[in-house]
């Protein structure tokens, strides 16, 4: 059983770089800032979530596992707050995506 | 000003109480886990940092700050004089725990006023 | 060359990925968007290493990085809103 | 193997870090080498060293270096193009002729001791003079580019000396605008 | 007693996350995890937050674990929805206004964390009710229809089911 | 051309100076470590070798590193007293 665990978790750390990966490549392969804003600041956060089940699954139910837990949920917390401020000042120093946004 | 700020600093608001908790476990567990007074007096002063740029809030008494961190100083000398150098660690080994415990708390309070005033004061006094 | 090497080292191939964006990007936000996903990969490789080595105590430093990492990110971000006023 | 990585990163970031002349940018850099940095140090077996150096860089040393920072004004220079609709990476193309054009108003800026910060927009010339945030406007509509910059300004005067020598086979032209943002032709 | 009842939720909160952070669970460290748990309110109300923070940061426990696993389940549809978008090149990145009913600062902040975890949209800005949002098909700017599709179902997760 | 020669100089003795410390194996004082890692535990009650160090064996260096920190403020606090606020 643990046997079980221990290689599906495995994967799911597989899965979670290759999601890991797809932010990189989009990071690189997107032309201007706000593709790259709303693409890669969260498909990272999937590889992230996917990778942290993976690690759970191999500990099992351990002090471990409540740890990564509390770590998902500050890294909840905060990493759209990281992302947030960033687009925000972007945009409030005049970087614009195209002209027919209206400005108040 | 507010208005625009709000998300970042509800969500902050949010987290100082989380802060300060892992500051003094960091700081309460320097004795058998990585860590120790340094560490979690910086985290705690991390905490009146972000603080400082995301509420600006400039409320801190520099002053009283300072003279908290002598007396802590004080204490900070004292104790280990009369603990380890007047041999009281090998009469009584069952308080050296409560020693470790208790220098590490002193330090990382130190620490703590001591960085955050070093910070204030510099970024006080480039702002005017 | 055991699961947790090879995943460690793909995280630093991801890594050097980031750092492209990073040197390359043409806008200052770009790089800020950089420093952020590598950040979020070094947490992942201390939680790797953790789980390699089966100490608990290095995911201290994860959390670390989980609470207080944002505040360097917003920082540098506020400071080039207000043009260094 | 993945020692050998981490390790020539760092001396890679650090190297670009000392060789950038925007000095904020370096900040960027320096972030990322302490976030690798540490990450070492917790392989190298010293997780003590990577608390201080973690929570060292995340807070103090960033807002240390940016309170130095302020004492360099900031030049906004805004660069718009007519010809695109969106906003992409073609905006900002080095090794041609006019992406040179912006590099050395950048230069120019750096060797004035005011720091750069080039922002790209599509926006119309009369949106952007109105909320006036900008020092300086690069245009460009189809061939030609046109720099709008204040009047009173002396650092727009010696910029139009420089541009004009280097830069004759492109078609530029100089735009002064006064304090009511009315344009004053050249003479 | 009063202040101390006010402050027992917190305490228990602080309780398990001292316990975790530990690693043993015993009697001493739940007393002593609720001690610095207290300490820590009297001194985040009176010294750093300068405000009440349980009024301010009120959300109940069934609330905010049916919101996080309706989160986590969003971040993966939105994300498998957004890969594809990507590999098949369809980018129409625009920025929407969409409007909320939620009131307090605390619930519009979870709303806009939410609105940026999931893949595909970034808060830029509130103002007032209103939040600016980019969003990576843009298929419509109106912020009746645009509205509920950036939303999902976060705002009803958020206030408890009520609206 | 001086800059170049100045790079090339300094390259140089950096590839010299790691050639030489790869070689050199450095030979520590090898019993007080020994001596401590084996006994910090029973000595001081300590679970971390580190801490044990900069509290029990080494106290003198932790008490000036305070002391270096005070100064150093006090030293702050009076230099840039005409532009402060308090």
């Amino acid at each position: 059983m643990a046997q079980i665990a221990h290689l599906i978790g495995q994967i799911l750390i597989g899965i979670g770089l290759v999601f890991m990966a797809f932010g990189i490549y989009s990071v690189l392969r997107f032309r201007d800032f706000y593709s790259r804003v709303v693409i890669t600041a969260k498909v990272d956060t999937v590889g992230f979530l996917t990778l942290i089940f993976g690690a759970m699954l191999i500990e099992g139910f351990s002090f471990f596992t409540l740890k990564l837990a509390l770590i998902v949920v500050f890294e909840l917390l905060t990493s759209p707050i990281s992302t947030h401020s960033i687009a925000h000042s972007a945009y409030a120093s005049g970087y614009r995506i195209r002209k027919d946004v209206r400005v108040d | 000003m507010k208005q625009e700020a709000s998300i970042v600093s509800s969500i902050t608001g949010l987290l100082y109480p989380f802060i300060i908790v892992f500051g003094i476990y960091v700081i309460l567990n320097g004795h058998d886990t990585p860590g120790g007074g340094f560490q979690g007096g910086a985290i705690l002063a991390v905490l009146f940092i972000g603080r400082y740029i995301v509420a600006h809030a400039d409320d801190f008494n520099i002053g009283r700050a300072h003279n908290v961190e002598k007396a802590l100083l004080a204490v900070l000398i004292l104790v280990p004089v009369v603990f380890v150098f007047g041999s009281l660690s090998r009469r009584f080994p069952q308080y050296n725990q409560v020693y470790l415990v208790f220098m590490n708390l002193l330090i990382g309070f130190k620490v703590a006023l001591g960085l955050t005033v070093v910070v204030f004061r510099y970024a006080f006094y480039e702002d005017r | 060359m055991s699961f947790y090497d090879a995943v460690l080292l793909t995280l630093a191939l991801l890594t050097i990925g980031g750092i492209i964006r990073v040197v390359i990007g043409p806008t200052i936000w770009d790089r800020l968007l950089g420093l952020n996903l590598i950040s979020s990969k070094i947490i992942m490789a201390i939680i790797v290493f953790a789980l390699m080595i089966q100490r608990t105590f290095l995911l201290d430093i994860a959390i670390v990085y989980a609470l207080l990492g944002f505040i360097g990110s917003v920082l540098i971000a506020r400071f080039i809103e207000r043009k260094g006023e | 193997m993945i020692e050998a990585i981490l390790l020539l990163l760092l001396i890679l970031l650090a190297i670009v870090a000392v060789e950038t002349q925007i000095l904020r940018m370096a900040v960027v850099f320096l972030g990322i080498f302490s976030l690798l940095l540490s990450f070492l140090y917790l392989y190298y077996g010293a997780p003590d060293v990577a608390i201080a150096e973690a929570v060292m860089a995340s807070g103090l040393v960033t807002l240390l270096y940016l309170t130095a920072l302020k004492r360099y004004r900031v030049y906004n220079i805004c660069f718009t193009n007519q010809m695109f609709r969106e906003v992409d990476d073609r905006y900002i193309v080095e090794g041609t002729r006019r992406g040179q054009l912006l590099h050395e108003v950048e230069q120019f800026c750096i060797s004035k001791e005011l720091e750069p910060q080039v922002v790209f927009t599509p926006e119309d010339l009369e949106t952007l003079m109105e909320t006036r945030k900008y020092d300086l406007i690069i245009r460009q509509e189809g061939d030609q580019l046109t720099i709008y910059g204040s009047q009173e300004n002396y650092f727009v005067d010696e910029l139009e000396m420089l541009l004009i020598l280097r830069y004759q086979d492109l078609n530029t032209r100089f735009m002064r605008y006064a304090e009511d943002g009315s344009f004053v032709e050249e003479s | 007693m009063r202040r101390l009842l006010h402050h027992i939720s917190m305490m228990a909160v602080f309780a398990v996350v001292w316990i975790i952070l530990e690693e043993q669970f015993s009697l001493t460290t739940v007393a002593v995890g609720s001690l610095i748990g207290l300490l820590t309110m009297i001194v985040t109300n009176r010294y750093v937050l300068r405000a009440d923070y349980e009024s301010d940061y009120r959300l109940g426990l069934w609330v905010g674990v049916r919101y996080v696993a309706s989160l986590i389940i969003q971040i993966y549809v939105a994300g498998i929805q957004a890969l594809i978008k990507v590999l098949r090149g369809q980018v129409h990145v625009g920025i929407v206004d969409v409007h909320t009913t939620l009131e307090s600062d605390f619930h519009i902040a979870l709303l806009a964390n939410s609105i940026t975890l999931t893949p595909g949209t970034v808060t830029l800005e509130r103002y007032g009710n209103n939040l600016r949002v980019i969003w990576i098909d843009c298929v419509t700017t109106d912020p009746e229809v645009a509205g509920p599709m950036i939303k999902q179902n976060f705002e009803r997760m958020i206030s408890g089911g009520k609206s | 051309m001086r800059q170049v020669a100045l790079t090339i100089f300094v390259v140089l003795l950096m590839g010299s100076v790691l050639f030489i410390a790869n070689g050199h194996r450095e030979i520590l004082d090898n019993e007080v470590s020994a001596y401590y890692l084996q006994n910090f535990t029973s000595d001081t009650g300590a679970g971390n070798a580190v801490a044990a160090i900069y509290l029990n064996y080494r106290m003198y260096d932790t008490i000036f590193e305070a002391l270096i920190l005070i100064t150093s403020i006090i030293g702050m606090l009076h230099f840039f007293r005409a532009g402060g606020n308090k």
